[in-house]
């Protein structure tokens, strides 16, 4: 993985994003969705993270396209257009204030790729160095997902069960009383 | 000390929350006993866990066994164990209030209801107790689907605010991530402890400084905060009667509670004091709260309206004590977070009952409940009385450690600000007395009854609590002082 | 209210394609050990197959009755899940302290493989079974809702 | 301030991503468009964790051999990718439920627009 695929991956998928939030017929704009997790899915890959660029590919792309796609067809595809000035200033002038306090805190933030930054040392390399022996188990990931941080998979698992739980309460229809 | 207690403070509400949809396919009445046993064993395991933490030292558990920073832990302390206890205690009598509610409100969803109530609880412990950035942002995304969820459940008007609530929360919850990704950035872990430590090296980091004002930012859309409290009034409105008590009085005080975890325990007294100067900001921003808050409340016909907005103005005191830098005022916002807890409770407990009695939704209809409903009315005055301050209710005694610690501070437009929202919150109460009590009583519709049993009890037991914290007010505040007070002051 | 796709290419394909997609779903479980993936891509793609099937060959069953049972399915995923974890805290050790599990004759290490294996399969059951209620829950049964 | 676009092209697209799904989340009425722009908010703070964890001359955290001793400088650091994948699952529950909710909602005012909603709750 060369600096140059990044941009190019970079580029491409700032450009989905842009073009999936601009285009007005909301369908298109889902499965131009997709392309941009695809395009975050190799990027992910390139970087080195394997498991999340799956699970993107998977999710972001596989489940999350239909999840949006089952919501469209039951519902209209078109964007109303409409100007609201006011309120779309008001909005860029608070996300400028955002966007300069993360370029301000950039500053700070260990170099992409340095082995001897704090977050790359400090707990993750005990990981790697005992997970095999710990573990038994030789990827690292699932060793941390499943085992050190098993709890926050717990909680995960949960996140998505309490979304069940919800959808199945929002969605109920009114005769189903009965049972 | 490691104990395996925190793990069952985990385990009881959580098997209780996936256990009822999976019961409730053979027979739907088993979830309502499910759900309140649970219920009962969590407040009875979370007051043994208060007492050892306060006797032998805080309790902590290291879930699969690895020490942290490695794994994840949980921790009781005076702090948390006291917030356990009342999260565990009001969410008992909330849904025990809720019985009668959900059977007319939400009729088929009886299942769902329970366990995302349960699925709530469960994550507002989990907020409570862990000892993990970013353990707190899963629990805190459980916490806040269900919270979502039980605002629009009945469709209709609440669906909207349902879904603001949602965009506003998410934004919340990932600029906090955000700020924990700053922070991971900066110092190499997650583990609350273990931050404690490594900060003071690191705290020039311009990374720390974005860190703690993401996580800042993120908690206060959660806590609706003013001014970023624009989906709370709407959400607490239109939410459900059965689900507006649970989520009025302890939803928003755990992001306030984990805010004061992060800032008071991690960063330090002395660093949010000086180096970062938030505590500054947050004390205005709270006067501010305080008074535009019960203001704005004064303007409301229906009344979970005007209690949303006094929500707004509570938060705004909490704000306002946690900042003022003495150990009183601390005391003091603690001990006004238990006792808004129970008087929310009651206090939108009593607007449910209202509706589902005789269908009371605004301030003026209230004057149906003077005739037969001695239990409610009593809940309202008390409760009321406790809202303004008035001796000796818990509201009185949270009030006047807060203006002590003020004045201890030698901040006197903290004291103003107390001062002028109470008087406010003296303004609508009273108002809100006068149409009830002070109206001919011809106008009273005469058939209406008194509530059924559990939401006569729940608000008996509610109304007793109050008065008991504010009589008790001495020992709970010994309590708060020996054992949950931040290092620093 | 799913009806099933009427051209023959879309029954065929997935036909073919339902059990490819399960078994190697299966593989990815299995294999989340030494590879990526785990419990929540096999999960998600057991309901991707579930998904597919249910577009080209529609539902027939009552909906109602299937989509509880997925929550409920989805519900015993995760008491797996935290069974798995319980047992440890009950037997006095930590939750989820998979090096306590009760399995003889092995070392703590290897008893953690297999907790970790165990858990992956409550996470792959709760995920597949939540990830197909979620889409029965959208796809729209509920036309009578109260106005 | 102006390397910054040449050396981190990864936060500057974390930033592009960020504030854009923000804007699309308070600015847009149409309520899918808002979920559009929830998904690349939380993808893009993926993308802030994964740079985090890249190294230099590093593979995937994938062990080869029990053998010898593992050099953490030449895998990927783990921790965030686990965290992400944790966040990725909130994100897809959370547009579940936002989804359910615009489905509701379009039933009960067969609008997808904020402002016609809020006309028709008069």
């Amino acid at each position: 993985m060369t600096l140059f695929d990044d941009y190019l991956l970079l580029t491409l998928a700032v450009v989905m994003a842009l073009g999936a939030v601009f285009v007005r017929d909301l369908l298109s704009g889902v499965l131009i969705l997709a392309a941009y997790s695809f395009f975050l899915a190799l990027l992910w890959a390139g970087l080195g993270a394997v498991d999340v660029a799956f699970t993107e590919a998977v999710v972001g792309a596989g489940l999350s396209t239909v999840f949006f796609l089952m919501a469209l067809f039951l519902t209209s595809h078109q964007e109303a257009v409409r100007k609201q000035l006011r309120v779309r200033i008001i909005a860029l002038g608070s996300l400028g204030i955002l966007g300069s306090l993360l370029l301000f805190g950039s500053v700070d933030l260990p170099v992409v790729g340095d082995p001897k930054s704090l977050p790359n040392k400090h707990i993750s390399s005990n990981y790697l160095r005992k997970s095999l022996e710990e573990t038994d188990t030789p990827n690292v990931v699932t060793a941390v997902l499943a085992d050190y941080r098993g709890f926050d998979t717990l909680g995960e698992a949960t996140v998505i069960f309490t979304a069940g739980v919800a959808c199945w309460m929002l969605l109920r229809r009114r005769d189903d009383s009965a049972t | 000390m490691t104990s395996s207690l925190p793990g069952f403070l985990f385990a009881i509400p959580f098997f209780a929350a996936v256990v009822i949809p999976v019961v409730g396919f053979t027979n739907q009445k088993f979830c309502r006993p499910i759900a309140l046993s649970a219920l009962v064993f969590l407040s009875i395991v979370s007051v043994i866990g208060l007492s050892e933490a306060v006797s032998h030292g805080p309790l902590s558990h290291a879930f699969g066994g690895w020490a942290p920073p490695i794994g994840i832990e949980w921790v009781v302390d005076g702090l948390s164990g006291l917030l356990m206890v009342a999260i565990s205690i009001v969410s008992l009598i909330t849904l025990v209030h809720a019985g009668p509610l959900v059977e007319k409100e939400l009729p088929g969803r009886v299942i769902p209801f329970y366990s995302l109530s349960l699925l709530l609880i469960a994550a507002l412990g989990g907020m409570v107790l862990t000892g993990d950035l970013f353990n707190l942002f899963v629990f805190l995304e459980i916490g806040s689907l269900a919270s979502y969820v039980l605002v629009g459940v009945a469709g209709g008007r609440s669906l909207l605010p349902a879904f603001r609530y949602l965009i506003l929360g998410t934004i919340g919850a990932s600029i906090y991530l955000l700020g924990v990704g700053y922070l991971y950035a900066a110092t190499g872990t997650l583990n609350m402890a273990d931050l404690t430590q490594r900060l003071p090296e690191v705290l020039n980091s311009r990374a720390v400084l974005t860190g703690l004002l993401f996580i800042v930012f993120g908690l206060a859309i959660k806590m609706g905060l003013f001014p970023l409290h624009g989906w709370l009034p709407d959400a607490y409105t239109y939410a459900p009667d059965a689900c507006t008590p649970l989520l009025a009085s302890v939803v928003t005080k755990v992001p306030l509670y984990a805010f004061v975890r992060i800032a008071f325990w991690i960063f330090g007294m002395g660093t949010v004091s000086t180096q970062i100067p938030i505590l500054v900001v947050l004390g205005w921003v709270g006067a501010v709260a305080a008074i535009v808050g019960a203001y704005l409340a004064i303007w409301q016909e229906n009344f979970k309206r005007m209690l949303a907005y006094s929500s707004v103005s509570s938060m705004g005191l909490f704000m306002l004590g946690f900042s003022l830098g003495t150990e009183t005022g601390f005391a003091g916002g603690l001990f006004y977070v238990l006792a808004d807890t129970l008087m929310k409770a009651a206090l939108f407990g009593v607007a449910g009952a209202a509706i589902y009695q005789c269908g009371a939704s605004t301030v003026t209809d209230l004057v149906r409940l003077r005739r037969n409903m001695p239990w409610v009315s009593a809940a309202l005055l008390i409760s009321a009385l406790s809202m303004v301050g008035i001796p000796p209710t818990a509201g009185f005694f949270g009030k006047w450690h807060l203006v002590v610690g003020a004045l201890e501070a030698e901040k006197y437009f903290a004291v103003a600000a107390i001062l002028v929202s109470s008087m406010l919150t003296a303004l609508y109460f009273f108002r809100m007395f006068q149409r009830v009590w002070a109206e001919p009583l011809q106008l009273v519709k005469p058939h209406v009854l008194e509530t059924p049993f559990p939401i006569r009890i729940s608000l008996g037991v509610l109304t007793f609590g109050i008065m008991a914290l504010g009589l008790g007010s001495d020992l709970v505040m010994g309590l708060i002082f020996e054992s949950a007070i931040p290092k620093g002051f | 209210m799913i009806r099933p796709h009427d051209s023959v290419i879309v029954h065929t394909l997935a036909r073919v394609f339902t059990p490819i997609i399960q078994l190697f779903a299966l593989y990815v479980l299995i294999h989340g050990h030494d590879s990526p993936g785990g419990g929540f891509q096999a999960g998600t793609l057991f309901a991707a197959s579930i998904i597919l099937s249910i577009l080209a060959f529609g539902i027939q069953d009552s909906q109602t009755v299937l989509e509880r049972r997925a929550i409920i399915l989805g519900g015993i995923g995760i008491l797996l899940y935290a069974g798995i974890g319980l047992l440890p805290l009950i037997l006095g050790a930590e939750f989820l302290n998979y090096g306590e599990l009760p399995i003889p004759g092995m070392e703590a290490s290897a008893r953690r493989h297999w907790g970790i294996l165990g858990i992956e399969i409550g996470v792959t059951i709760a995920v597949a079974a939540t990830a197909v209620s979620i889409f029965y829950s959208l796809s729209g049964r509920g036309e009578g809702e109260g106005k | 301030m102006a390397d910054i676009f040449f050396y981190r092209p990864h936060f500057v697209a974390f930033i592009i991503l960020f504030l854009l799904g923000v804007y699309i989340m308070v600015v847009n009425l149409n309520l899918v468009k808002k979920l559009i722009g929830m998904y690349l908010m939380q993808t893009s703070i993926i993308l802030f964790f994964i740079t985090l964890a890249v190294k230099k001359d590093s593979t995937i955290p994938i062990l080869l051999s029990s053998a010898t001793a593992v050099t953490p400088e030449a895998y990927a650091n783990p921790l965030p990718h686990v965290l992400m994948l944790t966040a990725i699952v909130v994100g897809v529950s959370t547009l579940g439920v936002s989804l359910a909710m615009v489905i509701a909602l379009y039933r009960q005012y067969n609008t997808l627009e904020e402002d016609q909603i809020l006309g028709k709750m008069q």
